[in-house]
């Protein structure tokens, strides 16, 4: 299959922010750009403000009271040490340097990064705003996962979990996809993260909920979050941020990042309605949870082909969205048994995984350069599917040997008394009143 | 002198509170409750995942009063409080010993 | 009185995002700017934002705990059903065609939109996101009006309302008003949609107040807010989006646009300081409630009048604002004894009429190419009241035509016994802890 | 030292959107640049985001419920006023002439201020945009003070205060800094208010605490914060506006923009780090409320050397920022027994004072065209300490004053039974539920 | 007629629920509250202010029945609450002397 | 035994739970409350709408003791909770037929 593959790769003509590229060079001063250069400095601001406080919002809007402040903690320290470690040599092994495993250590610190320089993968703007863009897909990955293992995992486990995470599977997969690696040479369609981001992150969580176990009283005991509110207010600025997420991957202020959007915002809607409407429908009303999940879901699902398909596409694909990660949040997660405490596998993971399928089949060439299944190309749609099983797979064994070794060092789980009291008093000595 | 304690659904307080200043009890004490009982309380969905929520959300008034109005209050709060729905709530009267008002060291009936 | 006001549109110069248009066309690519660009895709962001989470947080921040989650419903359902109908049929229907009554579904599901079309009203950025732009102004308006029937509502009913007050209030008014429709040839000035956004939602929201009723407890309860602490996160939310709300409806980055977003400001600091002023004067506190609902009144009232006036005028149409506004939340509620939950007719619904008259008054020709009474110009503000009556007449009318049709299929009240428990339960089955 | 003050200045070519300038004139319509017009806008409207609603979730998330809608009115109101005043005449006196001590009232009232002219300070934007970006930097200075004097201080003495505090602490301040002043001419380093916000607001906010005393309790009730989700809401809000308050300092959308926020977030990042890490050396837990305390000392504390700093020395002076402003508010403040509620000095004076000697230390050509101590041009961290002196005592001396003469005319603290009551009620007349 | 208080750990509520249905209770009322005892709190830190925070959360838990099965109900609740730790709180039986029904008007054992 | 019922200004919690400490109680469940009574309410505004508040914020202290101590720990809840301002709250002494100590089983004084 991979001499087909590999066929359809060449025929597939990379587009977006993110394509095969060489090592950043010092450019002519002329190539940056200000307006692209505008536009990129606040879609990278609008991304950080999707980790904090959006999903610091959106996650802790959904645990009890007792662990609200634990919740956050975790997007925040992974803002903190993601951000760190990326600039010490995430973004060099992701995007300098295009061997089909991983990039080189030529950026460490941002070594040799001046004021004019740039990176191929964005000719228009400095290189340090795209190291500074890519930074903040880094982070909100890394938060995303926290999710799954809410109301149990102990401080320590998630931090040194999170920088292992983050070394051993989004570094990779970020070059894979996106810095040249194996997958952008065969012409993987993932415009702003399907695999990378949501996909990756679901299929830890996921991986994480098993090895950690249920929380206790699952199933027995009211889990109800203590203050929904919260997570609405999370879903508003990851909504907004989300034009900067799926916007700012075409690495412009052009046309192309404006259909983006557009398919972006309409995907968030459709998949509010039909998560609502299927809520009514089976169970006689329609929930605010229900739609902010609707919505993340669409947001989610439509990431990887925002910049492929056409906007109206949007719609089709934000209903497709809401209906399958409804049914991976209530039958799925049901039917396996496993606690993911807030549907990081079933509304990221299912959501990235679908979305990457879907652009497959939705790519347009008007919009995006490449043409998909219902133009005639099923290729794009095989190599969509191999996108998946290895980033499904690349995810959940490492992040399952990552977890083992993890817990060779420090519990991964607090302990039963510490559930019981809430993380917020026993993590971090601190609590809502 | 006795304690009266009522349990009453929440949008009656004001109610109650009226009709005792009528018969001349001007001091109460109240807190918010969670009551179980023969009212069916609802179901709560988040996600799938589905919670009965039996306890809903009442009033405790507690009332120290002489003994012998104790009668007199039991039926004004049971007259204001009723709704003819089920969940109305109870009245319970306990005795008291002792009563003071901290400010002044009143005693018993003087510190209502 | 027509040919009066005839003559003065002709000598209006139409000015501003939004003026007399034919129809899109396919531009060179040369003419889109990537600055205005930048800009515009930033301003349509802050325009979302004022939605959600802003105004689900201004308004649920003004209601009992029981209804906090219902009314975040509220913008929620809004933004993602409006968004649906303006890419079908809303923004063609709009801004498409110059018909004196209504544009054309030749761009129904965005049919013919392409990477380098444009809309004549903005000639320097892609159709699309003109079309993205203009339709959170759709979203914010038909959020708005929920305030009026907060606390009693069923979903349902305001479901449907909304749609059909979208189709046959906003639609139109937009069109008239700035689709170059009959108010639009008539040079009435709205800059930003103290007709088309303000006064409109306000009435709407007025008469949906009037023939639901009144709340049960309103005037004997106490149904004081539960947690006001959102109300002002809302209001900033609001503030700092509206730089956009004004701003952006330059169409371009540029010094008109600056000019609108410093009036902006100035009115609303105007405004809170008025509002909390009266309240000291008259309550002896000034309350954060008074000074938010101050600053939204400032914000509401210059909108229309923001890209016409000089800066400075801000502060005086600012401190008009805030004192009318205070009179109308207060005195004028009660002389009509009408039950208008959070005020949108006091705050948004005069302040609306009240800024597009003031900007008849004080439109200065150096700022928006118009002149105002001010500077001799006084036919301008008879076409201001012109403007407002038509407005006034036709959401009133309409809004109470829609109003009983709905009512004829589902009733629009929720029960005595879901009123008690609220709506969070009753409508949506969650609630806040 | 004067003299070989004044040579240092000589040799420190003056960088960045604040130098030595003359008035503004109209400029040729052709420098105003589209780009950096939009990258300006949008950087005022996340500087204003900044304080609402930011710094006004940020301190009404550490204090007791009772008062959480009083410390909100305090941003609130500092909003609203100073901006009047800063279009009255706070610009003019800052930016227009550059007098050594104080500018001109040329603009009072924006007085000649058209669509082109542009101030010699940011030459490709309109002078109308420079104008409010200012403003919103006198905004969240005159906000921080607040936080000192919380829980305690009427608000009506509190209003005048401000006012007063602006116009004879961070008026002469800024000309001095920025606005051609002494300090200016002398080429202290500042790049985006080190001194003039942080310094002086943290200073001012010290004698503001010690004149009042402390809050009754202190020390032997439990003061703990009643919801510190609202002080993450709040941290996230104001990281991600600070990349408009230090990007946008560069006046322009380029490289420079650029270096300056990677610093700014990677200060932010090894602040937060350091001051959890701290805490769970020490203290056995990592608190959130110290992981976004450290994060805050580190956004202070690059401020002033953000433009003029390599990227990854951000990282090193957010670890110093982390330590030294912990030590600050757990060591200094209780061997001088003063209570500063929120820690405005511990957290932003001596943020600002560090940042300003570290900006001297580290300064680097390559990023900010002046070198520091490590480049061999010791004088410049004497320029620092100079600038330091000066701005402290000034704040401090000046501060004393104004505060005794706004206690000859109204109480500056509220009554002992209000202060128990809570400033909701007892100021405002509404409160949390 | 006794007014059996409970005071227990909050997580045991369904547990003490289940228990007194059981044996036929079918009616109670629980208020959050703060206990001090001999369970040891926690220590909170606030940027160096250090609070020890000796008032944990229990639940309070009230329950009206009648005399001869009030033995019984005590005891299916110690059972029900114990875990054998520290601070697994109290029950106190206190008497009543009347109980009304609100929405009936049913006295004593029948108001139950 | 008795059960001390005290309803005091929430700031004095602190001084009565340290001065009952002093005379050897260790226990005590606390509530918050509401109370109506003497002391005036606050109004709030919310444009325009006026609420009276007439309940203020109060804390519910309950403390099962001997018999023989209940005078004295009437006393210093007295003494440690008394501002001499309106509204400083009032004492409650009722009888307790039976206490338990749900952890051990053990019963009566014992179990304080
Ligand atoms: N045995 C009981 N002991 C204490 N409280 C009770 C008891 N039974 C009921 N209650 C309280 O009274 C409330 C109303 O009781 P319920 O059985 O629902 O309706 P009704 O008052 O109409 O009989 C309950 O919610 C609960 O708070
Ligand atoms: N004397 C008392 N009066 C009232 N409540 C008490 C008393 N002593 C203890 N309590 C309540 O019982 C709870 C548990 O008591 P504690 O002494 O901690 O453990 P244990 O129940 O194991 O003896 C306390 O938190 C408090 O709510
Ligand atoms: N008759 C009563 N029954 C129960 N609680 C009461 C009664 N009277 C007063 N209280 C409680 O005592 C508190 C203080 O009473 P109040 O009359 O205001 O002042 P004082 O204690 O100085 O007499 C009230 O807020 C209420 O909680």
């Amino acid at each position: 299959m991979a001499g087909l593959l590999r066929r359809a790769a060449a025929m597939a003509a990379p587009i977006g922010l993110v394509s095969i590229m060489a090592s950043p060079a010092k450019a002519a001063g002329s190539e940056i750009n200000a307006a692209d250069t505008a536009w990129m400095i606040v879609a990278t601001a609008l991304v950080l403000m999707m980790t904090i406080p959006g999903l610091a919002l959106f996650y802790s809007g959904m645990v009890r009271k007792k662990n609200v402040l634990a919740t956050m903690a975790q997007s925040l320290a992974a803002v903190a040490l993601i951000s760190i470690l990326w600039v010490a040599f995430g973004y060099s092994l992701c995007f300098v340097g295009d061997g089909p495993w991983i990039g080189t250590l030529d950026r460490w610190f941002l070594a040799g990064m001046t004021m004019d320089s740039i990176n191929p993968a964005a000719k228009t703007i400095p290189e340090a705003l795209f190291m500074l863009y890519q930074m903040t897909f880094a982070i909100i990955t890394v938060a995303l996962v926290a999710g799954s293992v809410a109301d149990r995992m102990r401080f320590s486990a998630y931090l040194l979990f999170s920088v292992a995470w983050f070394i051993f599977v989004y570094i990779p997969l970020a070059h894979w996809v996106w810095g040249g690696g194996f997958l952008n040479s065969m012409g993987v369609l993932d415009f702003a993260g399907g695999l990378v981001v949501h996909l990756s992150a679901g299929t830890g969580g996921l991986v994480a909920a098993k090895v950690m176990g249920r929380r206790h009283g699952y199933g027995t005991e009211n889990l109800s979050p203590f203050d929904l509110s919260l997570a609405v207010m999370g879903t508003g600025l990851l909504w907004v941020g989300w034009f900067g997420f799926n916007g700012g991957s075409a690495g412009a202020a052009n046309s192309h990042a404006v259909m983006a959007i557009i398919a972006t915002h309409l995907a968030a809607c459709a998949g509010a309605l039909t998560w609502g409407a299927i809520e009514w429908s089976t169970r006689r009303k329609p929930s605010v949870l229900g739609m902010i999940s609707g919505a993340v879901a669409g947001l989610g699902t439509i990431t990887p082909a925002s910049g492929f398909v056409a906007p109206w596409h949007g719609i089709v694909i934000g209903i497709i969205a809401g209906a399958v990660c409804y049914w991976a949040c209530t039958w799925l997660k049901h039917r396996f048994n496993y606690d993911d405490s807030l549907d990081v596998f079933g509304v990221h993971g299912i959501g990235g995984l679908t979305g990457t399928l879907l652009a497959g089949v939705f790519a347009t060439s008007a919009i995006g350069g490449t043409a998909g299944l219902f133009e005639g190309h099923p290729q794009q749609l095989l190599i969509q599917v191999y996108g998946v099983a290895v980033t499904f797979v690349w995810s959940a064994g490492v992040s399952f040997i990552l977890l083992k070794l993890v817990g060779l060092f420090v519990p991964l789980r607090v302990s039963r008394e510490h559930e019981l009291e809430g993380l917020d008093i026993s993590q971090h000595g601190e609590a809502l009143q | 002198m006795k304690l009266v304690v009522a349990i009453i659904k929440p949008f009656k307080l004001d109610e109650v509170r009226q009709a005792l200043t009528a018969i001349g009890v001007h001091g109460m004490t109240v807190t918010e409750v969670k009551g179980y009982g023969r009212q069916k309380g609802h179901t709560e969905i988040y996600r799938g995942a589905e919670y009965v929520v039996n306890f809903l959300p009442k009033l405790r008034i507690e009332i120290a009063v002489a003994s012998d109005i104790a009668d007199k209050a039991v039926g004004v709060i049971t007259a204001s409080a009723r709704t003819g729905q089920i969940g109305d709530g109870k009245i319970f009267v306990t005795p008291i010993d002792h009563a003071l008002r901290i400010r002044t060291g009143e005693t018993d009936s003087d510190a209502l």
